[in-house]
């Protein structure tokens, strides 16, 4: 089977300060269709710089970026955005996720017409399927984004992402500026399109607990470098990296009541 | 900074505005030397002057003549540029720098009560004078303080001689200006540093108000303040040129507005070239005072 | 034990807006009493109202704080000021953000002594070294020439902490001290916490939103929904046998690291669009609520020993949940 | 409920907006109001002190000053509009061009704009004023010349800071194209901080313009233009203070209106300003 996201002998080094400078050397990583990856690890390690890379928002020094087989890292304009209508991205901040001029339905429907054409009264029949699949109101779309809370904000972001029909939903820090009430409702109605709609669902977090509890695969990023990868459950039960026996002896501590 | 390449500019800039000026510098050259201009004479002048060699040709010579010191011969006194740009310098560079002396006494306490006392009278008396200087254009402050201190009250000459009683009323002028903008930049920096999360827990931690506003906001506000001053320095040489007119300063304004009177060519392109330079050398400084104080860019600068 | 903080109906307003709405509070010397609940439900309002560093707008509209028997609200500026530091010490949520980026750190030492005892440069270097040992942290001497920026989040969190402790203070309030750490950073933080307190009985308030973290840390815990204390009980208690069902739902949103699943999942989630208003805080998004919840708003009730709740159905929903057996 | 007009800040607003727009309107019919020809010398009722026929007094040349201080207005107030207009619509086309793009564009305009930096401002306007002859438009030029590069840096920052945000990833990601993404989120998030920009500069160009013209290098006698007019006054400082109270305080009003205008504009497009609007209104977001 062909992986849907593949990152190879990816490079990339960033300086631009001194607390910010690091790099990602020569990594490795393949996300099959359907598949839930988690990828842990702490602030500077190169989390979200993964995820921007692997939307090329963010350009590699070196390797390649396959996507459902094609490289993207040097694609531009069409080739991007069909990589776009397979692989789809959210954010930590989901206010600035939107652009505050705008309605969320207007955010979500601009999404809509870019990737399937459609006229606009099957534009907002669309919009009405993805807001109900997400679990928000009809009264939401005549909204701004900070008119909505932050559950129902990240939940808008979601359903933009879906507009474009993604097989993989990579979620940078998703839920981490949440409550924990909140962020549990957010990882339920992942697992519920995982179940529905069969999305791959790439999870980027800081929070080690979060990540195992949904995730079949799991990787840790420790100064750019992905330390431990494998099956979530052999990995909690038995990991093998130090770092990783030290992350998880400090999320017990904090998680465990 | 790039310097090298910032000054080529300059240069290169200076040259061009010359080059692409609607008089003949040989003819004015013949004109102001009271020699009849005939097309033979003409000729031979920009011959000699190296004006029908191509536009690069004549940069590069102009450039080597300019780095020798050799800006050309005043069309107006005769005198070489060099020697009358250097005799009129220090007279523009004391205007400056008292100017801004005087701006930095008035504006910093100023601007820092007004920013403590936030939206109470005191607050609002100097906002409001803050705001009468910078809707105040230079030339009528000066026009104001000539005719009061001068005419009414016979206090002060109204041309300025060279010394103390000459320049207080030009700085005067120039600082009045410069003082209403800088309150309310300095209010505002203030302001925005006492929102910081440092001053409450400055706060928590018991410290007194005023150690926390001299010793810390101050200082740190300090940093916003010398980037201020870089940034205005420009408009103040700027603003020298008409200052220096209206009281008959004897500096490098008064001698350029003379010299565009004459079409005097040459002055007004040394003029602008040693603005030019006189600016990027004191914004420099600023950037160095500004690393110094700054231990964030210092430290950097030598970790690197 | 002695009493060392009282709080007495407190109300707090931002402008006009009502963020505590009656906050009832003892905090005994020694003890460390912790407060949970989201973003928004007045944990920061009330430990801010304590020092008196509400934020601009923000005021006490009724109630009093008792600090040692005395009403703070009673204190002149000065009076309070030198409490500040020398009774009180506080801890923010933003490692190094309490420091100023522009000076070293012993010097900032140095400022927050002589603030309250004429000292020394030297006395007071001594005593910020000895207090950075008793934190664990090594190497004292470069880090009192250091600037913030120089140091990492976690060093800067453990500096915070010497700081708010240099005068051995009776109390220090904590604003989600460890939030912004990452996690190993985090465990750290919340053990050198725990050992100040036996060393120097130090009372602690600590307010995060990390049940984690209070677990680890409170000996009493308070949980809060907008603008009340839902909840009040002993650590154990209210982890084990909480009765108000936000708690309930708070504790069964936590992700367990073992790689089981949420607590929560089967329950459903139930919303309501008409409000009266008047009653409950909690009534829009309770699961277990009940019409008269809508007008009625219940008191702070105690359901068990050391253990008070702020429900009307309170453990309704637990006696459902251990049929079904989550 | 609240209302638009419950913020002080938007009643400052439209009151200023009101009287910058009376002003211009003003302005434009002035030359029909006035009693005298602004132009018309007459050196027998030279330098009259204020009067009934000639409210302002007369200039050494007896021309009638108050129809001169009137019919000033226009030029004053709208060669700085199509001054502040073409260094907006420049500077901001150059600066969003070199931010969004990057890459060599970005170099060229840049360097361009570090050079023109390096000279004072007043500077190279004198200068270039002075190369070119007077005349209004000169001056214009002069100081258009110049003054491009704040906006040109000021949109770059802007479009660069923006160009990071997340709401621009997520667009790209929603498959906008560049241009649109221009067009729609880029330029309309970066437009309020230009605008207050050129409200502020408005008076700040009026008196640069006027500067000029006081110094010889700007507007040509005999236009009725204020700085000319204060130049041609100030030898007679002692004797005919009219000529410099008249003219001085147009000036000082009309610049004064302008800026009070422009920090109006400040005030409500201001971002702090705009989230406590978001926060009055959206309190949603934490209920």
């Amino acid at each position: 089977m062909r992986a849907i996201l593949e990152l190879k002998g990816v490079e990339k080094t960033f300086d631009n300060n001194r607390k910010e400078s690091f790099r990602i050397k020569s990594l490795d990583l393949r996300i099959m269709p359907g598949e839930t990856f988690g990828l842990v690890g702490e602030s500077g390690s190169g989390k979200s710089t993964i995820a921007k890379l692997s939307t090329r928002l963010v350009r590699p020094d070196e390797g390649k970026i396959l996507i459902d087989g094609k490289d993207i890292a040097p694609a531009r304009g069409k080739k991007l955005k069909e990589a776009y209508g397979k692989v789809q991205m959210i954010f930590q901040d989901s206010y600035s996720s939107f652009d505050d001029r705008m309605k969320v339905g207007a955010s979500i429907s601009e999404t809509i017409k870019n990737f399937q054409g459609y006229k606009k009264s099957d534009c907002a029949k669309e919009v009405d399927r993805l807001l109900e699949r997400v679990g928000l109101k009809k009264s939401h779309l005549h909204r701004y984004p900070y008119e909505l809370s932050g559950g129902e904000c990240q939940r808008a972001a979601i359903a933009r992402a879906l507009a474009a029909k993604p097989k993989l939903l990579i979620c940078d820090e998703a839920t981490s500026a949440l409550d924990v009430s909140v962020q549990h409702r957010i990882i339920r109605l992942l697992k519920k399109l995982r179940k529905e709609v069969g999305l791959g669902i790439f999870f980027i977090s800081h929070d080690l607990a979060l990540v195992s509890s949904f995730c079949d695969r799991l990787g840790v990023m420790k100064d750019g470098v992905m330390v431990e990868t494998g099956s979530c459950d052999e990995i909690m039960a038995d990991p093998k990296h130090p770092y990783t026996k030290e992350l998880m002896e400090a999320s017990l501590f904090i998680n465990e009541i | 900074m790039h310097l090298v390449p910032i000054l080529i500019g300059i240069t290169v800039l200076t040259f061009l505005l010359m080059h692409l000026s609607p008089s003949d510098p040989a003819e004015r050259l013949l004109t102001s030397q009271g020699i009849p201009v005939s097309s033979d004479v003409l000729e031979e002048v920009r011959k000699e002057m190296g004006l029908d060699k191509p536009f690069l040709t004549q940069y590069g010579n102009w450039m080597i003549k300019i780095i020798k010191g050799d800006m050309g011969i005043s069309y107006m006194t005769g005198r070489p540029v060099y020697d009358e740009l250097a005799s009129h310098m220090p007279y523009t560079v004391a205007l400056a720098v008292i100017s801004m002396i005087l701006t930095l006494v008035l504006a910093m306490p100023l601007g820092v009560l007004s920013a403590v006392r936030e939206n109470k009278l005191t607050d609002y008396f100097i906002r409001f004078l803050s705001f009468i200087g910078m809707s105040m254009p230079g030339f009528l402050t000066a026009l104001i303080l000539i005719y009061f201190v001068s005419l009414k009250m016979n206090l002060l000459p109204v041309l300025s001689q060279p010394g103390i009683k000459g320049i207080l009323l030009p700085s005067i002028t120039l600082a009045a200006a410069m003082t209403g903008k800088y309150v309310r930049q300095i209010r505002a920096v203030v302001l925005e540093e006492m929102q910081k999360e440092y001053v409450k827990g400055a706060r928590a931690r018991g410290i007194k108000e005023s150690r926390i506003l001299y010793f810390n906001v101050l200082k740190n506000s300090m940093l916003s303040i010398i980037t201020l001053i870089g940034l205005s320095l420009g408009s103040m040489l700027g603003g020298t040129a008409i200052v220096e007119t209206v009281f008959v300063w004897p500096g490098l304004g008064k001698l350029v507005i003379d010299a565009i009177g004459y079409r005097d060519y040459p002055l007004i392109q040394g003029y602008v070239i040693w603005m030019a330079v006189l600016f990027v050398v004191l914004n420099l400084l600023t950037d160095l005072i500004y690393r110094l104080i700054d231990p964030r860019i210092r430290l950097n600068k030598e970790v690197a | 034990m002695d009493t060392l903080l009282e709080i007495e109906n407190l109300h707090v307003k931002y402008k006009d807006v009502e963020v505590l709405k009656g906050i009832d509070l003892k905090i005994e010397r020694g003890q460390i009493i912790g407060l949970v609940g989201e973003s928004g439900s007045g944990k920061s309002t009330l430990i801010r109202s304590i020092i008196g560093l509400l934020d601009s707008g923000g005021h006490i509209s009724n109630g009093q704080i008792l600090f040692c028997g005395q009403n703070l609200a009673e204190k002149s500026h000065e009076e309070f000021r030198s409490l500040r530091g020398e009774r009180m010490g506080m801890v923010f949520q933003n490692p190094g953000g309490s420091l100023n980026p522009t000076r070293k750190i012993g010097k900032q030492f140095f400022e927050s002594v002589a603030s309250h005892r004429k000292t020394g440069r030297k006395e007071s270097y001594k005593k910020a070294l000895n207090m950075l040992e008793s934190l664990n942290l090594k190497d004292g001497e470069r880090i009192l020439e250091s600037y913030p920026f120089e140091m990492s989040g976690g060093m800067n969190q453990r500096v915070a902490i010497a700081l708010a402790m240099i005068m051995e203070p009776e109390i220090v309030l904590a604003d989600e001290p460890t939030s912004a750490l990452d996690v190993t950073s985090q465990m750290q933080v919340i053990e050198e916490m725990k050992r100040l307190r036996d060393k120097y009985s130090t009372a602690i308030l600590l307010a995060t939103h990390n049940m984690g973290v209070i677990a680890r840390m409170a000996d009493m815990v308070g949980v809060m929904y907008g603008g009340k204390i839902v909840e009040f009980g002993t650590n154990e208690s209210i982890l084990k046998n909480p009765y108000h069902p936000y708690t309930l739902k708070l504790i069964s949103s936590i992700p367990s690291a073992k790689g089981t699943s949420f607590l929560a999942d089967e329950l459903q989630d139930k919303s309501k669009t008409e409000l009266i208003g008047g009653g409950c805080v909690y009534y829009s998004e309770c699961r277990i609520s009940t019409v008269e919840c809508d007008t009625n708003d219940p008191n702070l009730a105690n359901v068990d020993k050391d253990h008070w709740c702020r429900c009307l159905n309170a453990g309704k929903e637990k006696s459902n949940e251990s049929d079904t057996g989550a | 409920m609240k209302t638009f007009f419950d913020n002080p800040a938007r009643i400052r607003f439209v009151v200023f907006f009101a009287l910058c727009i009376i002003l211009c309107i003003f302005s434009l019919i002035a030359p029909m109001l006035v009693p005298n020809d602004p132009g018309k010398a007459d050196l027998a009722n030279a330098l009259i002190p204020p009067s009934q026929d000639y409210p302002f007094g007369t200039d050494q040349l007896g021309r009638c000053l108050y129809s001169r201080v009137m019919t000033g207005a226009a030029t004053s107030i709208f060669s700085a509009f199509i001054l502040v207009g073409v260094i907006f619509t420049i500077g901001t086309f150059i600066g969003v061009l070199s931010g969004y793009y990057g890459g060599k564009i970005d170099t060229f305009f840049m360097r361009i704009v570090d050079v023109l930096l390096a000279f004072p401002g007043m500077v190279l306007a004198i200068a270039v004023a002075g190369m070119l002859g007077s005349g209004i438009v000169n001056a214009v030029i002069a100081i258009a010349l110049i003054s491009w590069t704040k906006y040109a840096r000021l949109s770059r920052s802007l479009v660069l800071s923006i160009k990071e945000e997340n709401f621009i990833h997520a667009a790209r990601l929603g498959g906008a194209s560049s241009l649109k993404i221009v067009a729609r989120h880029v330029i309309p998030n970066s437009i309020g901080p230009l605008v207050v920009a050129a409200s502020l500069d408005i008076g700040a160009m009026m008196m640069q313009l006027a500067g000029l013209s006081f110094l010889g290098l700007g507007a040509v006698p005999p236009a009725p233009e204020w700085g000319l007019m204060l130049n041609e006054g100030r030898s007679m400082l002692q004797n005919a203070p009219w000529l410099l109270i008249y003219p001085g305080s147009a000036m000082f009003m009309t610049v004064a209106i302008f800026n009070l205008f422009g920090d109006s504009v400040r005030d409500i497009l201001d971002p702090k300003f705009q989230k406590s609007i978001i926060k009055t209104t959206g309190g949603i977001k934490n209920a």
